[in-house]
């Protein structure tokens, strides 16, 4: 009976679409990683990239008042990072995990210099006007239903397409790749792109369409647990929606008890607890691709 | 390096200096320009300056924020207010120190205290205690004060709010306010000053349901954040589902999600005016979201702060305890005078408002109006008890008493 | 084996490098948003010099710093990629502050609470280290989840068992008994200042002079010729993320025993050390004698940065916000990655002066035909 | 149509780290031949086709196709222009079928490009059909043999309508009998009009198949003949620059007591299917037990167990009289094993660490090296080190300088080196001469003579046949984890071997089943 009464909250729609909302950004996030890591490019700036996404699409959208400028401009920064992380890992063959790292602290600096600079403020940016955000259909965000179709397509593009089959020969083995006519640094640039795009989408989620302004440590972690998720995922964009299911369902859970039953430490822990669980236990022959991480040079 | 990448590391470039280009084009002023007229002093029980009088000296005070640091919307931002009034009132000149870490306390204070420039140094936040306390012991003849904290020393003012007080007040207009019977508090990570807040409001509807023989549920969650707003979100949205419709934000950063929420919800049911309702926390959050929120836990740090600048220039500073409830003014439940003080010190600090000033106001006010005078009569009647002493709102900084006081008032799902 | 100056060049210069234009691209925002740049230099970089004190106290940072850097470069060494020091540290800081209360005679409570918190932080590591070695969990994934949780962990503890009656946001103190001394009173400087030097220069024993040090290498390198060698790669990745970890739990026992003698509850007075350390180590080129210098250079900046808010503050406009140091940082770090400036300069040169020889050596020979 | 399909002119190559590979090569392959590219290791004939391929840029040069100056700048425009490369390293993704393999980088898609699976399949099986050569499309290609897999990369070259093949050293994989078939194909592809440039060390493959041979040594040309006329000598001078040894003198030993028995062992290979099933033998001192096969028939796999780098399923492992099945390598040193591992790079140095440092991989833990604390003994290590390079005549700037600045042989001369120093009861040596040149390759093997005749046991897993024939006392030959059969080279014949390294057994051949078949490939 107050078992009943304590788990009442799973009766609600409001839960899973809490759930689906928490879903988004990391699954977002962690696809875009796929894609890149499926062409052997590690991408560790994940955070990073989604906090630029929402400032720079906050900033424009506040400035302008457009929406579509807003989500453009926000991608954009997406784009950009991505040009720079493609042309440190990719092009001059450096350290793929070490400018992550640098965009991580980077991004936190700069938004909070900004913020001030701009608004004055060290928290928050003002609320963005109803037309700059991103509308819901049926309380639903279309950004759900963009990262749905952005992991099937992503499936459907990494295992039925012959781009996909071209990605995964060049994170797989890119000199093999490269002998058979693939260029290996287009491909590889092409993905690390596409893949901090989909991460700055999910910034642009959070800023247009979950809270409608831009406000310090936005992300909060949100970049890390994606990048939990495709190992999680062993790399496919279909498990790591699910992946970004369950996440999504164990955090909305653990914030939806009340606190009071079990020490709230306990929730909060739990959806950690259960990837590492999840990662230890039936994961342990996940197979990364052949060549990621490793830069490829050509002599 | 291909042309690609030069091109994207080239709009990388631009991106950043076009924003900091346009960022500082503008030029928010930060600190109210010299032609604003000086703000209200809001709280009733203020004592104005004499104006009349110049202070004697310049005075030099030193405000060192707590890590979380400005744009907590809490004790930091409100420290800030209460420190900028005062230099605009006393012409003192305010030096703001922002840590980095916690390790930075003690020299920074030290070396603040060593210089012997400064008159009083204000310490932000409890987080500050020990470091004052060290420093202050080493330093005899330097003035401190500490917000939300005290320490034994003499030459250390404890600025203490009697937060219980005030979220007794806002207590009673949720249980009041609530249709559904059910309200919610969005609270941050647990801390014992949080327990402040708990109690209080707990009383506060306990008192209403006595009165009325209303039974009301109370749902409290701990989110683990102060920093996370799109988490408060989240959990708001789902006491929402459950049919909370007034919900208390105790939880900085992280319950400006609480106030997204109960908007986004109205706006969603095509409504105009709670309930739902949010009720704000620190400073007046009901200009934010008008029609939203219904009210606000004002904690005056801002007093606390510009009351210990105000004494030492003009010589009361005394060290030991200041404890601000309702009746000093330090806690309270918005009005509409704070309500204009607050927008307008927040369009002086740059930040936009959603509305003409005006138009909130009106909104504010038709909000108000829609709850009988009884509700205000009451909430009124108990802030006099609680000055006049009559009566004594419970509180407690020990995990256990506030398992105990939740016990009492059957908060908790479990629960009532 | 041998200390070879020349060895050390190339990693100093491109660090140096990568600092200098981090601080160009910070100087550029700063003049952007309209400060001064003299202003912000002086304050950036004369801020620590100001008085001894200021100077002791900015010392005082490299010990958190060089410790949680020596956690990252100890695995790192082995080609795992900790990204867990800060976990470490807030489980070494419980450990150290648990034991801290008890009661035990001066000097061998210090002790005991260091090692205690070493082998505390140690475990914590030595569990990404397993995972790792034995059920292939990636390090990066283990050592988020762990950080965590350790978080939760001690929050819990703090929070609900170790907290101070009277002052419950925090843990109680411990006692003088298990407190660091100050070296020069009135700062910060205390003797865990000197034992971090000393760990520095032990791991560098470790890691150069012994055999398991040797091994951690091997594995780093090249683990299959490692396994060759008679290594168990598994086993080392276990024991250098042990050590690891062990390192990030001494950052917690410093902080605790040495600083303040407690932990908030929400553990603010421990946090981002162990983040901060990554970046020191890569800039130290994970080399203990490196993350030395670079320790210093970021407790520079970390007081610099103090100092630059207060001197950038003119006319009632507050001054550059401290985070703008972490975005240099950032800038500092992203240009570490840029593979050397250095070698494409030095690969220039050296293909010139090779075909100017393959040039005379082709016409010598066309002469001869 | 011009005379040339290929023409290179004063091609100059500089690796980054300044070795120079090639000093201004002329080269030129003639329309529809098969062009012999005949050179030392390290003599550059790899890095000329792959710059012709476009994986490698050239410092400097010239290219031009049937007359045409032509810029290659990837393995795209080399197939552009119809050159084709089938690389000795395989160039195929090992995750991947063979189908997605041949068509990968020339997918036919549907709209919105989707792969047309059933088209891809179709037009490989009909290039199957007209080449005859047929592999399985759907296994992953880590599945298959390394015979099928050359096949896919010749599919994969023919798939993309390449008239002009390269093959870089492609009988190295191959049983003679697979040889012979290829060298049927390659003038069956002659004769459809395709011009071949075949790359190779072999004397006997260049006369066997080359119309014309270019010799290049130490990247530089020394010159084009005609095959027809030229005798193997004059090649094999042409290639090393002075007359060849040709024959080690091996005295005749008597064989000690048996120091290494494996018995019934059994091993799983990466897939977790059996690599080893079952293989017996034992070496005694004073003896080189050769073992010979094509590569990827489980030779791996065996050394690995009974070296300790992986654990058998099954059986027993003997040294020195003791069991040491499943003991980890640090064990077996110090038991006395040596181990002259068959991929340098991967387990027997680490090219970062210096000369010293890899003198003692594997003596890490063992005194004097280390003191009780668990302290290396610098000393004692640089002393070793200085040894270690006197007495092999390693050429190194000294023992401080990293092992990647040694040449290839210097590095084999240094591992050798290191496992003879610890004066080991047993040596395995795993492809002890790969990739060397010919003075390093004769160094190595007189080392290995001398070893046996000191009364060590070795074991030599070598996929040369000439060196396994040439050094050892008796010859195991295997294939797909089995031991076809033992014999003493002088007393069985190439065809033999050959035939057993094609999976027929040793008792099957002396019944004499299928003798008729084995055919000498040399001529």
């Amino acid at each position: 009976m107050q078992v009943a009464e304590l788990l009442r909250f799973l009766l609600y729609p409001t839960f899973y679409a809490g759930m689906l909302r928490m879903m988004v950004p990391i699954t977002l996030g962690a696809v875009g990683e796929i894609i890149s890591e499926r062409s052997g490019v590690v991408n560790i700036g994940l955070e990073g990239i989604m906090m630029l996404g929402a400032l720079v699409s906050t900033y424009v959208g506040h400035f302008t008042g457009s929406m579509v400028l807003a989500v453009v401009s926000g991608l954009v920064v997406g784009l950009a990072a991505g040009f720079l992380h493609a042309g440190i890992a990719v092009n001059l063959a450096g350290d793929q995990i070490i400018d992550g790292v640098g965009l991580n602290l980077f991004a936190v600096g700069i938004g909070e210099v900004l913020l001030y600079l701009t608004w004055g403020s060290f928290a928050t940016s003002p609320q963005l006007p109803p037309e700059v955000r991103v509308p819901s259909i049926h309380g639903f965000s279309p950004f759900v239903v963009l990262t749905l179709l952005v992991a099937a397509a992503t499936w459907v593009v990494v295992e039925k397409t012959r781009w996909g089959l071209r990605l995964k020969a060049v994170g797989e083995d890119p000199v093999a790749a490269e002998a058979a006519g693939i260029d290996v640094f287009k491909v590889r640039t092409i993905a690390t792109v596409v893949g901090s795009l989909l991460t700055a989408s999910a910034g642009v989620f959070l800023s247009l369409d979950w809270l409608g302004a831009y406000t310090k440590n936005i992300s909060a972690g949100r970049g890390f647990i994606a990048l939990a998720l495709v190992v999680f995922s062993r790399w496919n964009p279909l498990t790591a929606l699910l992946g970004g299911l369950i996440f999504g369902f164990l955090f909305q859970l653990s914030q939806s008890i009340p606190s009071g039953v079990v020490p709230d430490q306990i929730l909060w822990a739990l959806p950690y607890l259960v990837t590492l669980l999840i990662s230890a236990g039936f994961l342990a022959k996940a197979r990364p691709p052949g060549a990621v991480g490793r830069p490829y040079k050509r002599v | 390096m291909s042309k690609g990448q030069l091109i994207g590391i080239l709009v990388v470039l631009i991106v950043i200096v076009a924003g900091v280009w346009y960022a500082t084009r503008p030029k928010a002023p930060a600190t109210p320009a010299p032609t604003t007229p000086a703000p209200t002093t809001a709280a009733p029980t203020t004592t104005a300056p004499p104006q009349t009088t110049a202070p004697p000296k310049k005075v030099k005070v030193a405000v060192m924020f707590d890590i979380g640091g400005r744009g907590d919307l809490g004790f930091n931002d409100m420290a800030w207010m209460g420190a900028e009034r005062a230099k605009k009132d006393f012409g003192v000149e305010v030096t703001y120190v922002q840590p980095r870490s916690e390790a930075d306390y003690i020299p920074r204070l030290r070396e603040l205290a060593g210089s012997g420039e400064y008159d009083l140094i204000i310490g932000v936040g409890f987080l500050l205690t020990d470091a004052i306390h060290q420093v202050a012991q080493e330093y005899p003849n330097q003035y401190f004060a500490i917000v939300d904290s005290l320490t034994p020393d003499p030459n250390v003012r404890g600025i203490l709010f009697k937060e219980n007080e005030g979220s007794a007040l806002v207590g009673i207009l949720a249980a009041y306010v609530t249709e559904n019977n059910k309200v919610g508090v969005v609270l941050g990570m647990e801390i014992p000053v949080l327990y402040h807040f708990e109690a209080g409001f707990y009383w506060g509807v306990n008192y209403v349901e006595n009165k009325t023989g209303k039974d009301v549920q109370i749902i409290y969650k701990y989110t683990g954040s102060f920093i996370d707003r799109a988490l408060g979100k989240q959990v708001s949205e789902g006491m929402l589902a459950q049919g909370a419709d007034v919900l208390y934000n105790v939880a900085g950063l992280t319950g400006l999600g609480v106030l997204d929420a109960v908007h986004d919800f109205n706006v969603q049911h095509g409504k105009e005016f709670g309930p739902p309702f949010a009720i704000g926390v620190d400073s007046c959050q009901d200009w934010m979201y008008p029609g939203h929120v219904i009210a606000s836990m004002m904690k005056r740090v801002d007093n606390g702060v510009y009351y210990a600048i105000r004494d030492v220039v003009y010589g009361n500073f005394t060290g030991g305890i200041a404890a601000y409830g309702i009746k000093e003014g330090g806690v309270g439940i918005s009005g509409l005078e704070e309500l204009q003080a607050f927008m307008q010190i927040a369009q002086e600090m740059g930040t936009e408002l959603p509305d003409a000033p005006e138009n909130i106001v009106a909104k504010w006010q038709q909000m108000r109006a829609m709850y009988p005078e009884e509700v205000w009569n009451t909430i009124e009647e108990v802030k006099q008890k609680i000055i006049s002493g009559e009566i004594q709102v419970p509180t407690t900084d020990s995990p256990e008493e506030i398992q105990a006081i939740r016990q009492r008032y059957g908060v908790g799902v479990l629960g009532g | 084996m041998r200390l070879d100056l020349r060895r050390y060049a190339k990693p100093l210069a491109e660090s140096a490098l990568s600092v200098l234009i981090g601080v160009a691209v910070g100087t550029l925002l700063v003049i952007l948003a309209g400060y001064s740049p003299v202003v912000f230099f002086k304050a950036l970089f004369g801020g620590a010099f100001r008085s001894r004190n200021a100077f002791l106290d900015t010392l005082s940072y490299m010990v958190p710093l060089t410790l949680t850097a020596i956690s990252f470069a100890v695995a790192a060494r082995a080609s795992v990629f900790n990204i867990g020091a800060e976990g470490q540290m807030y489980i070494g800081a419980l450990v150290a502050n648990a034991i801290g209360v008890m009661a035990l005679p001066n000097g061998a409570h210090q002790v005991v609470a260091i090692l205690a918190a070493f082998l505390a932080g140690g475990l914590w590591g030595w569990i990404a280290g397993i995972l790792k070695a034995k059920r292939q969990v990636n390090e990066v994934v283990s050592t988020i989840m762990l950080n965590w949780l350790a978080f939760y962990l001690v929050n819990y503890v703090a929070t609900y068992h170790l907290y101070d009656p009277k002052a419950p946001y925090k843990t109680e103190y411990v006692r003088e008994t298990a407190r660091l001394p100050e070296l020069i009173p009135r700062t910060s400087l205390t003797l865990d200042w000197v034992l971090t030097i000393l760990i520095a220069f032990l791991m560098f024993f470790l890691v150069w002079k012994t055999s398991l040090g040797y091994e951690i290498r091997a594995t780093g390198i090249n683990p299959t010729a490692a396994e060759y060698g008679g290594v168990d790669p598994s086993k080392v990745i276990s024991i250098s993320m042990f050590l690891s970890g062990g390192a990030g739990g001494l950052a917690g026992a410093f902080l605790v025993l040495g600083r303040f003698g407690f932990i908030t509850t929400t553990l603010t007075n421990i946090l981002n050390w162990g983040f901060d350390g990554i970046a020191v180590s890569l800039v130290g080129r994970n080399h203990p004698i490196g993350i030395l210098f670079s320790a210093l250079f970021f407790a520079l900046l970390y007081n610099g940065a103090l100092e630059v808010q207060v001197a950038t503050a003119t006319g009632g406009k507050t001054g550059v916000p401290i985070e703008l140091v972490l975005a240099v940082m950032g800038i500092i770090v992203i240009a570490v990655a840029v593979p050397g400036l250095w070698d494409m300069v030095q690969e220039r040169l050296l293909l010139r002066r090779k075909r100017v020889e393959v040039r005379g050596e082709a016409a010598g020979t066309v002469g001869g035909e | 149509m011009a005379e040339y399909a290929i023409e290179m002119r004063g091609m100059v190559k500089i690796y980054p780290g300044g070795t120079v590979a090639l000093k201004g090569v002329d080269f030129a392959v003639r329309e529809g031949e098969i062009h012999g590219l005949l050179g030392e290791n390290g003599a550059g004939k790899t890095t000329l086709m792959e710059i012709l391929y476009g994986t490698r840029s050239p410092t400097e040069g010239e290219i031009f196709v049937r007359g045409r100056r032509v810029e290659i700048r990837s393995p795209r425009d080399a197939m552009a222009l119809g050159i084709g490369m089938v690389h000795q390293h395989f160039t195929l993704i090992p995750v991947f079928t063979a189908l997605e393999n041949v068509v990968l980088g020339d997918e036919p898609v549907r709209s919105a490009g989707l792969l047309d699976v059933q088209a891809a399949r179709a037009r490989v099986e009909e290039l199957m059909d007209q080449t005859g050569l047929h592999v399985p499309l759907d296994e992953p290609v880590e599945n298959l043999s390394t015979g099928e897999r050359q096949r896919i990369e010749i599919l994969k070259m023919l798939y993309r309508n390449a008239d002009i093949l390269i093959l870089d050293e492609p009988t190295a994989v191959l049983t003679p009998l697979e040889t012979k078939e290829l060298f049927a194909f390659l003038k069956r592809m002659r004769g459809e009009g395709k011009t071949i440039v075949f790359i190779t060390h072999k004397l006997r493959e260049v006369k066997a198949i080359t119309d014309r041979v270019t010799v290049l040594r130490k990247g530089e040309v020394v010159g084009t003949v005609d095959t027809a006329e030229v005798s193997m000598e004059e090649l094999a001078r042409m290639m090393v620059g002075r007359e060849v040894l040709f024959e080690l003198e091996k005295k005749p030993r008597e064989p000690e007591e048996p120091k290494l028995i494996v018995e019934d062992l059994w091993v799983r290979g990466e897939g977790g299917d059996y690599a080893v099933k079952g293989v017996s033998f034992e070496v005694r001192g004073g003896e080189i037990f050769g073992i010979a096969g094509v590569e990827g028939n489980g030779q791996t796999e065996l050394v690995e167990a009974i070296t300790g780098l992986r654990l058998p399923d099954r059986g027993r492992v003997l040294l020195a009289g003791e069991d040491v099945t499943g003991a980890r390598p640090h064990h077996l040193y110090a038991r006395g094993l040596g181990h002259i591992p068959e991929d340098r790079h991967r387990r027997g140095i680490i090219l970062e660490f210096t000369v010293a440092e890899n003198s003692i991989l594997g003596l890490q833990r063992l005194p004097p090296f280390m003191n009780k604390w668990g302290v290396l003994q610098e000393s004692v290590v640089r002393d070793w080190a200085r040894k270690v390079v006197e007495r092999f005549e390693i050429d190194t700037p000294g023992i401080d300088a990293p092992a990647s600045a040694l040449s290839g042989g210097n590095q084999q001369k240094l591992i050798v080196g290191r496992e003879i120093m610890k004066d080991p009861k047993v040596v395995v040596a795993a492809q002890p001469t790969r990739g060397l040149d010919v003075a390093a390759t004769e160094y190595i093997r007189r080392t290995l003579l001398r070893m046996r005749d000191e009364g060590r046991a070795v074991l030599l897993v070598s996929a040369d046949l000439d060196e396994v024939l040439m050094l050892s006392d008796r010859v195991g030959v295997m294939y797909e984890g089995e031991l076809m059969g033992v014999v003493r080279p002088e007393e069985v014949t190439l065809e033999e071997i050959g035939m057993m390294m094609g999976g027929v057994r040793l008792e099957d051949i002396k019944s004499g089943g299928a003798k008729a078949e084995a055919e000498s490939t040399g001529g």
